[in-house]
């Protein structure tokens, strides 16, 4: 197999090109005109989000299409999506290393940022699709205060405050250790007095003595040790929200494993959707190759029949169980008026993906791009199908109803994607896109023969 | 994915409330026989509407296409205005909520302390209410003087607590913040002298004639004391003339008796008496009027089964509208109203009327030979009970074939003083207008004539001629307009006023607070006619009283003019103490009225004019289910309750059966254009499973131009197609328009698919007696013993429950709208309500089982159950929903953020959220309203039924004072209270021999998704329905028999 | 140039990083603190009235009980502001004349009530009901301090929720008995201790679960 | 410049500089075995050797980091248990107050958050950090540390430094350049 044999790196690569190639663009005065004119884009719909947000705030959650059966609609749709997009950038970093992958170098640290901005997107959701999000933001938090209450321990949603606070807190200490020896290297290699003071602070003064790097590599070892558990319970005590409930649909004992492999899923997706054109504007190419593509392009379908398995169960598990409300909650996502949404997605996250089975569509970097976005649309439909289809005929008929999304829903969704898109280019323009060191280590200048 | 494309153009948002929510696309009938077909391939044993049945791809698809959006949002001005105000105002306040300070508040004492009032303790004063001629005995709750809750009064001997849906709605209207308030001349504020002199004026104008050119226009008159002053305004302008008028009037019924008995009558069925119940188009079971709250209670005395199953007495009903009287029915028959006087001679003919032949209408055989078995095998225990709406001819048949086998019935004087035929009455009125006789017209009170008169009288345009008109009413309205001096008319609760009830009983009406604004009782103007025109309503009412207490006070029955020895200061003692009396009780004991000896004259058979048959479709004329005749059509309680059987809220509709919407090409919503004696109207069609083939129905009091913010323009005037000659029904035709009108209702919003979870659970007489215990057997899954992980709670002392008895309740209504009033709960408008977001805690669902032709129904009242193991309240993160020791499943809002993840984990979905700033934060006579011992919630925040822990508080704080325990039945929650059948019974369950454990105790006693092991606090008696097995009907829900493996099978 | 920073730096940087540690504590210190001091419950503040009503001289001074006034306070929720009517009754008599109760007999002369400023001000959401307190032993001076040496009416508790639970959760500790409920500077005969637990018997004090269930006090 | 012996008494060490991390390796290796104790590598990237070669000592980083995972889940569970038992008991749906089950999760992630602020912030205060100012940096070279060269310091405070003998003797290891470092 040619392919196999694709280096991490192309050959041609040294320390100094290596260097050259990554800290060059944040270090450069120029604005490149396309950043320009998709920052705009981005940011508008930052601004699309503010006021949406701002205007939910002052009239209210009614707002949005949620009632009285649907309670949560497109605000946790959205909360879930975005979580789970976040787990690829953990795994990344975190799994992969702890199996010693080496290609995982090149692009861990925008997957990284990645999962930063999409916890950012995520956590907008829990805290403003509460009616009143000014108490939430501090009444889910255990603090001493003057009513002798606390915290309901026993709730999901608790959970979800304490699971997705530490993940965005120890995903961001991830990306900033990590981050640390690059931003030496900005330093040193910063031009303007200005620039190498704002890097040299963020660096701490890091040297790379062998004390600093022996201290490095016990601690990013152990963060990776401790950010595996984590991105994997971060996902199950979503899916806790939803299996911990008695509806129909959503209390399934599968749920933690079919949402991790979901999470992993979407979230290879989108570090395809944006490793892919990020590559080619910056002429990454040598750094993120083909190898790079193929084994994201593998762990999609890896996942993705995972997700695929999970769906054949929860089909099973309806039937097997012999509940009146079960089966008719599956026979109400196949043929009941949201039929559409759960057709849509098995078509993209059960029969589309069988394409990765070839080589050639795994090396069409065009066709993976399209693909990828067709995935984290076929996971939002997932989560789509599962809130809204579960909630809106549950038990009793007589409290059936409807859930149409109004035009906040579509402005607060897309407003997230602005916001994530605003983040990932500023990104992208200050910060080196991939880790330097790391991807050096990967070249023979740094191998160093044992004495023994 | 393109999730709204029919979302509406921003630039129109006045459409966004009348697109089409419930339809189909225009033009897209249901295909009915599909529907058969399903239904007898064993379909869904429940279901809500046709579409769900048919299960077209059509409905499917329109599901998937329809996405209303909440246009409004960008056009609402203050919104834009304060937009950065507020934004900035939120952020400051996210960070600083915690820090901020109570405003300065003010505490206003009385400066003289009035007696018995104690601050911060209600009061409550009997009184009474009066609509359509008749009277409802209350006690009204009382804060601080502000009455805020309409109870019933327990004492009262004919409602015995109960109350209707008017009365509990009623109050709100007292804080109407759209009633008039000053005396207006040609729309110009003027002083009331400026008005009483005018009225003075016109009347020294008809001096000369003795009042031949003045005309009073009135109600249906229930007060002696009014009846007294217009009587003495007639003795002294002997040519005037006065005319009840009321739109929902019972000329049918009147006119009926005085052919049958020479007299005006009311017959009164001893229901508690009957085994066999014959209802031709009587409503009876409805909450609406005081003469129901009496039957319903009788009624569901003879539902009953736990003591003697043998108690069940048999309920047919002839109809043409699908009415809740229907859906209590044990056979039921729809039939077009013009027929069922065919009907009933067919019957009268069987049952050995002499004189009387008639064939039964077609197909309607069976049902003709199944009644009168039944009412020859009961003679002497059957009555037949006839609908105000039929015409006189019934009414005289029924009287003759109640004469025939006996049945437990007694006449009396009608409830109003002076009984009459009212739409003749206004006919010669317009008549003498036209003719130029009339110089002067007084009207009084809400009946409002311009707007609800027949339409071929043109009433509006015919007083145009009249020199002087006069108006006085509680609004502004379309009277009002076409009148020189408008008077704003008091409320019943700011004035004094007396009113008979239905069995003749007087209740003194005394207000319970000052009028708010500068209103006249009626009393107060009809004194300007009289000699005295400043005579307060209090001494009108006072005087009068001590007129009659001086006649009775020995004899105790009007007639002598005895002689009155006493000293005068000591009659004046001894009717105070009397009067004391009367106010305290809410009544005047021996008041009501004497049984008459109706004789039937012998000839009764010759005297019934035959009514013309009406070949094709019919229309039929009915008063509102929530609005009555349009007097209520400001009232958001009232516009919001769902009606019984439609659910619709906030509009009317022609009412028709599937087969008629079908053989017409008919859907949900598409408006049709119905043409009736000359005069078309368009109106949106709705499908009511169970209505008469070939009829439709309209309700009236719609599509008021001036009723109010809240009312005008809500549905659609059917006054404006109905003539007096067919005040009730008459032949029409419809044709389709092809636009469509947005129809919302609280439960069909969409459905496609039902399933058999047992949770409405029924069977037949034979069947509860072969089985008695067969609600158990309904369970799906058959656990004998709950298991849990955790050991069971115990729950020792006081511990609530309710128990529902399915069999007694008859979906009225009542209950939700009483609900509402006592806890609160704001109305959101018809386009929330179209999203789902109702606010009622209380909600009765309504399932039809069987064919859509002849379906059951079944009505459910669903309020918070209460779960011992509740699943809300463990996913709530901030402890805002937990359990109370007594076993309540508290709700604490102001600790609530509004996660919806309650909600979300309801399996009955009875929690409502204030998803938008619903309650009316400022209109100043809401407040007034509103109760103070139940929260005001606001936005953000989850709300649900509390068992009125306001009440078992307030119980228990008075017990515990008194240093003894909570007695059973002293709680009443709000809904038992109203309840008009009793089916609601709430109490100790912990306690054996309370009413509440007792009937938890019953065979019939089961838990709605006892599967899921939350323990419901709220359970249900399952209802046992006696059909006569001689006539075919559909299988009991929940039964064995239909509760094979449904649901998940297609 | 390879070095950036002159070698200060790192003493500044060490420095500031301790200061940030511990502003962020004394931040936190400083909101605990906050949320219940006099500022933010209002307690132990001057509040203008219409009359400047001594209850120092009313109660401590002339020695009027309680309930002459608050009339309400043993049957009703509200414990009850008196009428002008009550002011009257001795003011009609004694110092009829001063200036200073002209808005007392303008107010009984022309029917219009005195608006008194509120001092114990409860959330609208919180149903506190005197007469059940009264009932079952909570004496006056629990809740509203020596009111007989206020010549100014004032908060003195929190009337914070935290401050309720205490003594729902304990009442044993607070409660007196009922012929000493109006008694102003109570001290108990025996030991609280002993005596608290024994009242709480007598009375029939429900237990703590039931005192703190959220519907006691939310409705 | 920087390799103009100014010789004050302000000097930090002698630095050699290398153009691969195998050349370093090599020279550490020398220098330790030449007896020198106060020696220092600088390199681009990881290379583990070092540690093993100049400091012999591994980081106790990972006990720490255990002791603050311990401390994490002790303050979840205790946090939670206190609250829901003994501050404020309520019956939640019937659940036992004190259901540990359910206090799994909050637990588990106190444990990791407590875990990855001990290892980040232990990491950089057990290597000094933040530490703007180095006399490393001195050297104009030495900014070519975080590029593609590797540097090697013999410090001043070695018993056996001697600024002449340093620099010889790392100019024998093959070093490309050796500079004087200024303190």
């Amino acid at each position: 197999m040619a392919l196999q044999e694709t280096p991490v790196i192309l050959p041609g690569h040294d320390f100094e090109t290596v260097t050259e190639t990554i800290a060059e663009i944040p270090l450069s005065r120029r604005f490149p005109l396309g950043w320009i004119g998709i920052i705009l884009v981005a940011l508008a719909g930052a601004g699309l989000l503010q006021m949406a947000l701002g205007y939910l705030v002052l009239k209210g959650i009614g707002l949005w299409g949620n009632n009285a059966p649907v309670g949560w609609a497109f605000d946790i749709i959205n909360f879930v999506w975005w979580i789970g997009i976040g787990h690829a950038g953990t795994l990344i970093s975190a799994i992969l290393l702890l199996f010693k992958q080496q290609w995982r170098m090149s692009i861990s640290r925008f997957a990284e940022a990645m999962t930063i901005f999409a916890v950012i997107c995520a956590a907008i959701f829990p805290i403003f699709h509460t009616g009143r999000p000014w108490l939430a933001a501090y009444w889910l938090f255990p603090y001493p205060n003057t009513m002798g209450l606390w915290p309901q321990f026993k709730s999901p949603l608790i959970w979800d405050v304490f699971a997705v606070s530490t993940y965005a807190t120890v995903s961001v200490v991830f990306w900033y250790v990590g981050l640390i020896p690059d931003f030496a290297t900005m330093r040193d290699r910063a031009v303007s007095r200005v620039k190498a003071i704002v890097f040299g602070t963020l660096s701490l003064g890091w040297r790379g003595s062998a004390r600093h790097w022996h201290r490095y590599e016990v601690a990013t070892l152990i963060l990776a040790g401790l950010s595996t558990p984590l991105v994997l319970s971060v996902h199950t005590v979503v899916s806790f929200d939803f299996a911990v409930s008695v509806i129909p649909g959503w209390h399934a004992t599968i749920f933690p494993p079919y949402f991790v492999a979901g999470a992993i899923y979407s979230g290879f997706a989108m570090v395809l959707s944006l490793a892919i054109p990020v590559r080619r504007f910056y002429g990454m190419e040598s750094l993120i190759t083909m190898r790079h593509i193929d084994n994201m392009a593998k762990i999609m379908l890896a996942t993705g029949l995972m997700v695929g398995y999970g769906y054949a169960m929860e089909a099973f598990f309806a039937w097997y169980s012999a509940s009146p409300h079960e089966r008719f909650m599956m026979w109400n996502r196949m043929f009941g008026p949201y039929a559409w949404s759960y057709w849509a997605l098995i078509s993209i996250n059960v029969v589309m993906i069988q394409l990765l089975w070839f080589k050639r569509v795994r090396t069409n970097t065009t066709l993976l791009f399209v693909m990828s976005l067709f995935v984290n649309v076929g996971m939002w439909l997932e989560r789509f199908v599962i809130i809204v289809t579960s909630l809106n005929r549950d038990f009793v008929p007589s409290s059936w109803g409807m859930y149409y999304p109004t035009r906040w829903d579509f402005m607060t969704f897309f407003g997230t994607i602005g916001l994530f898109l605003t983040l990932f280019l500023l990104f992208l323009r200050f910060v080196p896109m991939i880790s330097i060191f790391e991807v050096k280590t990967l070249l023979p200048q740094a191998k160093v023969k044992a004495e023994h | 994915m393109s999730l709204d494309p029919t979302e509406p153009n921003p630039e129109q948002p006045l459409d966004v409330q009348k697109r089409g929510t419930l339809r189909l696309r225009a033009g897209q009938a249901i295909d009915l026989q599909r529907v058969r077909e399903q239904l007898q391939q064993g379909g869904p044993p429940l279901w809500r509407s046709l579409e769900e049945v048919a299960d077209t791809a059509e409905f499917r698809n329109y599901l998937h296409r329809e996405f209303p959006a909440n246009a409004s949002d960008w056009l609402d001005p203050v919104g834009r205005r304060g937009f950065l105000k507020l934004m900035s105002a939120s952020m400051a306040l996210a960070g600083a909520t915690a820090c901020t300070v109570q405003p300065q508040e003010l505490i206003v004492p009385y400066v003289r302390q009035p007696e018995n009032e104690i601050p911060g303790k209600p009061l409550f004063f009997a009184t009474a209410m009066t609509l359509g001629g008749v009277a409802t005995g209350l006690l009204v709750e009382s804060h601080e003087g502000r009455p805020t809750k309409i109870e019933g009064n327990p004492d009262h001997p004919a409602s015995r607590g109960a109350t209707d849906l008017f009365a509990q709605g009623s109050v709100l209207t007292l804080y109407d913040p759209d009633r008039s308030k000053t005396v207006l001349h040609l729309g110009e504020i003027r002083p009331w002298s400026a008005a009483l002199a005018a009225v003075r004026g016109g009347l020294s104008a008809q001096a000369a004639t003795r009042g031949a050119g003045l005309r009073l226009l009135t109600e249906t008159v229930a007060s002696p004391s009014l009846a007294a002053q217009i009587q003495q305004l007639l003795a002294q302008q002997p040519n005037a003339k006065w005319i009840q008028w009321e739109p929902v009037n019972r000329d049918n019924a009147r006119a009926g008796a005085r052919t049958a008995f020479g007299q005006y009558l009311e017959p009164h069925y001893d229901l508690t008496q009957a085994d066999v119940i014959v209802s031709l188009d009587a409503d009876f079971l409805s909450s609406e009027g005081a003469h129901n709250l009496h039957y319903m209670r009788q009624f569901a005395s003879r539902r009953r089964v736990e003591d003697n199953a043998d108690n069940l007495n048999r309920l047919y009903v002839v109809e043409s509208n699908h009415t809740v009287t229907g859906g209590r029915a044990d056979n039921r028959l729809a039939l077009k109203s013009s027929q069922i006087e065919a009907f009933a001679r067919a019957v009268a003919a069987q049952s050995g009327v002499a004189g009387i032949i008639g064939t039964a209408p077609a197909g309607s055989d069976a049902f003709v030979d199944a009644i009168a078995q039944d009412l020859a095998a009961h003679r002497g225990r059957a009555v037949v009970m006839v609908g105000d709406s039929q015409p006189a001819a019934v009414h005289l048949i029924a009287h003759a074939i109640n004469a025939a086998i006996g049945a437990p019935v007694t006449y009396l004087p009608t409830p109003e003083l002076v009984p009459g035929e009212q739409t003749a009455a206004l006919r010669e009125l317009v008549a003498d207008i036209r003719a130029g006789q009339v110089q002067m017209l007084v009207i009084l009170g809400e009946s409002n004539p311009v707007f609800s008169a027949p339409a071929d009288l043109q009433f509006g345009k015919a007083i145009q001629s009249v020199s002087l008109r006069v108006h006085s009413g509680m609004f502004f309205d379309e009277t009002a307009q076409q009148c020189h001096w408008h008077v704003p008319a008091a409320h019943y609760l700011e004035a004094w006023s007396d009113a008979r009830t239905i069995d003749g009983t007087v209740s003194i009406v005394q207000p319970l607070i000052q009028p708010l604004y500068g209103s006249k009782s009626v009393h107060e103007v009809m004194a300007t006619l009289s000699e005295r025109p400043e005579r307060s309503g209090y001494d009108t009412v006072r005087e009068y009283w001590f007129a009659w207490a001086a006649l009775n006070r020995t004899t105790g029955s009007t007639g002598s003019t005895g002689s009155t020895s006493a000293p005068a200061s000591a009659a004046a003692a001894e009717f105070e103490q009397r009067w004391r009396k009367w106010l305290h009780d809410g009544f005047i004991a021996g008041t009501a009225a004497m049984p008459t000896a109706a004789a039937l004259a012998p000839d009764v058979a010759t005297r019934i004019t035959a009514g013309a048959a009406i070949d094709g479709l019919e229309v039929n004329f009915r008063r509102d289910p929530t609005v009555y005749d349009g007097r209520f059509a400001n009232n958001g309680w009232l516009q919001e309750l769902p009606k019984p059987m439609t659910k619709l809220t906030w509009d009317n509709a022609a009412l028709m059966a599937p087969a008629t919407a079908d053989a017409n090409g008919l859907h949900n919503g598409d408006i049709i254009a119905i043409t009736h004696d000359g005069r078309t109207i368009n109106v949106p069609a709705w499908v009511v499973p169970g209505h008469a083939k070939d009829a439709i129905t309209l309700t009236v009091g719609y599509g008021r131009p001036l009723a109010g913010d809240l009312g005008s323009g809500t549905g659609f005037n059917t006054y404006a197609l109905r003539g007096s000659s067919a005040m009730f029904f008459g032949g029409a035709t419809i044709v389709r328009t092809g636009d469509a009108y947005d129809l919302v209702g609280t439960q069909d919003h969409w459905a496609i698919e039902d399933k058999n979870t047992g949770i409405v659970r029924a069977a037949t007489l034979e069947e509860f007696k072969q089985n008695p215990a067969f609600v158990k057997q309904m369970e799906h899954l058959k656990l004998d013993k709950r298991i849990s992980l955790y050991a069971d709670k115990e729950y020792r002392g006081q511990q609530w429950g309710m128990a529902i008895d399915l069999n007694t309740c008859t979906g009225c209504t009542a209950c939700v709208i009483a609900c509402v009033a006592e806890n609160n709960i704001p109305v959101v408008g018809k386009a929330q309500v179209k999203r789902n977001r109702e606010m009622h805690w209380l909600r009765i669902d309504r399932y039809f089982a069987g064919s859509p032709d002849t379906p059951d129904t079944y009505v459910q009242p669903m309020p918070c159950q209460q779960c011992e193991n509740a699943p809300c309240e463990v996913v709530c993160p901030v402890s805002a929903t937990v359990h109370s020791a007594e076993g309540l499943n508290d709700m604490v809002y102001n600790r609530c953020v509004g996660t919806r993840y309650c909600s979300n984990n309801c399996p009955w979905k009875v929690r409502r959220f204030n998803f938008l700033l619903y309650q009316d934060w400022n209109t100043p006579q809401f407040k007034l309203q509103r109760n103070p011992d139940v929260t005001v919630r606001s936005r953000g925040i989850m709300e649900k039924c509390t068992y009125c822990v306001q009440r078992i508080n307030a119980a228990r704080i008075q017990a515990k004072r008194e240093d003894r325990a909570i007695r059973d039945g002293e709680i009443l929650t709000a809904c038992q209270a109203v309840c008009p059948t009793d089916a609601i019974v709430f109490g100790d369950i912990n306690d054996p021999n309370s009413r509440v454990a007792r009937l938890k105790g019953s065979p019939r006693n089961y838990a709605t998704l006892e599967d899921l092991n939350t323990r419901p606090r709220t359970t249900y008696l399952a209802a046992v329905k006696n059909p006569n097995p001689a006539l075919p009907h559909n299988p009991m829900v929940g039964t064995p028999h239909a509760s094979t493996d449904h649901g998940a099978g297609h | 140039m390879s070095q950036v920073f002159p070698k200060s730096t790192n003493a500044w940087s060490k420095a500031s990083l301790i200061t940030l540690v511990f502003a962020l504590l004394a931040l936190g210190w400083l909101v605990l603190t906050l949320q219940r001091s006099d500022f933010v419950t209002s307690a132990n503040q001057f509040i203008e009235q219409p009359v400047q009503f001594s209850h120092q001289h009313h109660v401590g001074g002339v020695g009027i009980e309680c309930r002459y006034c608050h009339t309400a306070v043993e049957v009703s929720p509200s414990a009850g502001i008196p009428p002008t009517k009550t002011c009257i009754n001795c003011h009609s008599q004694i110092w009829n004349t001063s200036p200073y109760l002209e808005p007392v007999r303008a107010s009984f002369r022309d029917d219009t009530p005195l608006n008194w400023v509120r001092v114990h001000d409860l959330p609208d959401f919180v149903y506190f009901n005197h007469s059940i307190h009264v009932r079952k032993g909570v004496g006056c001076e629990t809740c509203h301090g020596r009111v007989d040496r206020m010549p100014l009416m004032r908060q003195v508790q929190s009337l914070q929720m935290e401050w309720c639970l205490d003594c729902h959760r304990d009442p044993s500790r607070f409660v007196r008995p009922r012929d000493q409920i109006t008694t102003m500077g109570y001290q108990p005969a025996l030991a609280q201790a002993e005596l608290g637990p024994r009242l709480v018997r007598e009375y029939g004090i429900a237990g703590v679960e039931e005192l703190t269930n959220c519907s006691v006090c939310h409705r | 410049m920087a390799h103009a012996p100014e010789t004050s008494s302000a000097l930090h060490g002698v630095m050699a500089e290398f153009d691969s991390g195998q050349a370093l390796v090599d020279a550490a290796r020398q220098t330790m075995a030449q007896g020198f104790t106060r020696v220092e590598a600088y390199s681009p990237v990881p290379i583990e050797e070092l540690n093993d070669i100049i400091h012999k000592k591994r980081t106790v980083l990972p006990k720490l980091v255990l002791g603050g995972g311990l401390t994490g889940m002790a303050t979840g569970f205790v946090l939670q248990y206190w609250a829901s038992v003994i501050e404020y008991p309520m019956n939640v749906g019937g659940r036992p107050q004190a259901s540990w089950t359910t206090f799994i999760v909050p637990s588990y992630e106190l444990t990791i958050l407590f875990s990855a602020l001990t290892a980040a912030i232990g990491m950089a205060l057990l290597s000094g950090l933040p530490q703007p100012y180095h006399p490393v940096f001195n050297v104009e070279r030495f900014s070519m540390a975080s590029s593609d060269k590797f540097f090697l310091v013999i410090e001043s405070t070695d018993p056996k430094f001697d600024q002449r003998a340093a620099t010889e003797f790392l100019k024998g290891t093959g070093a490309k350049g050796v500079y004087d470092v200024a303190e």
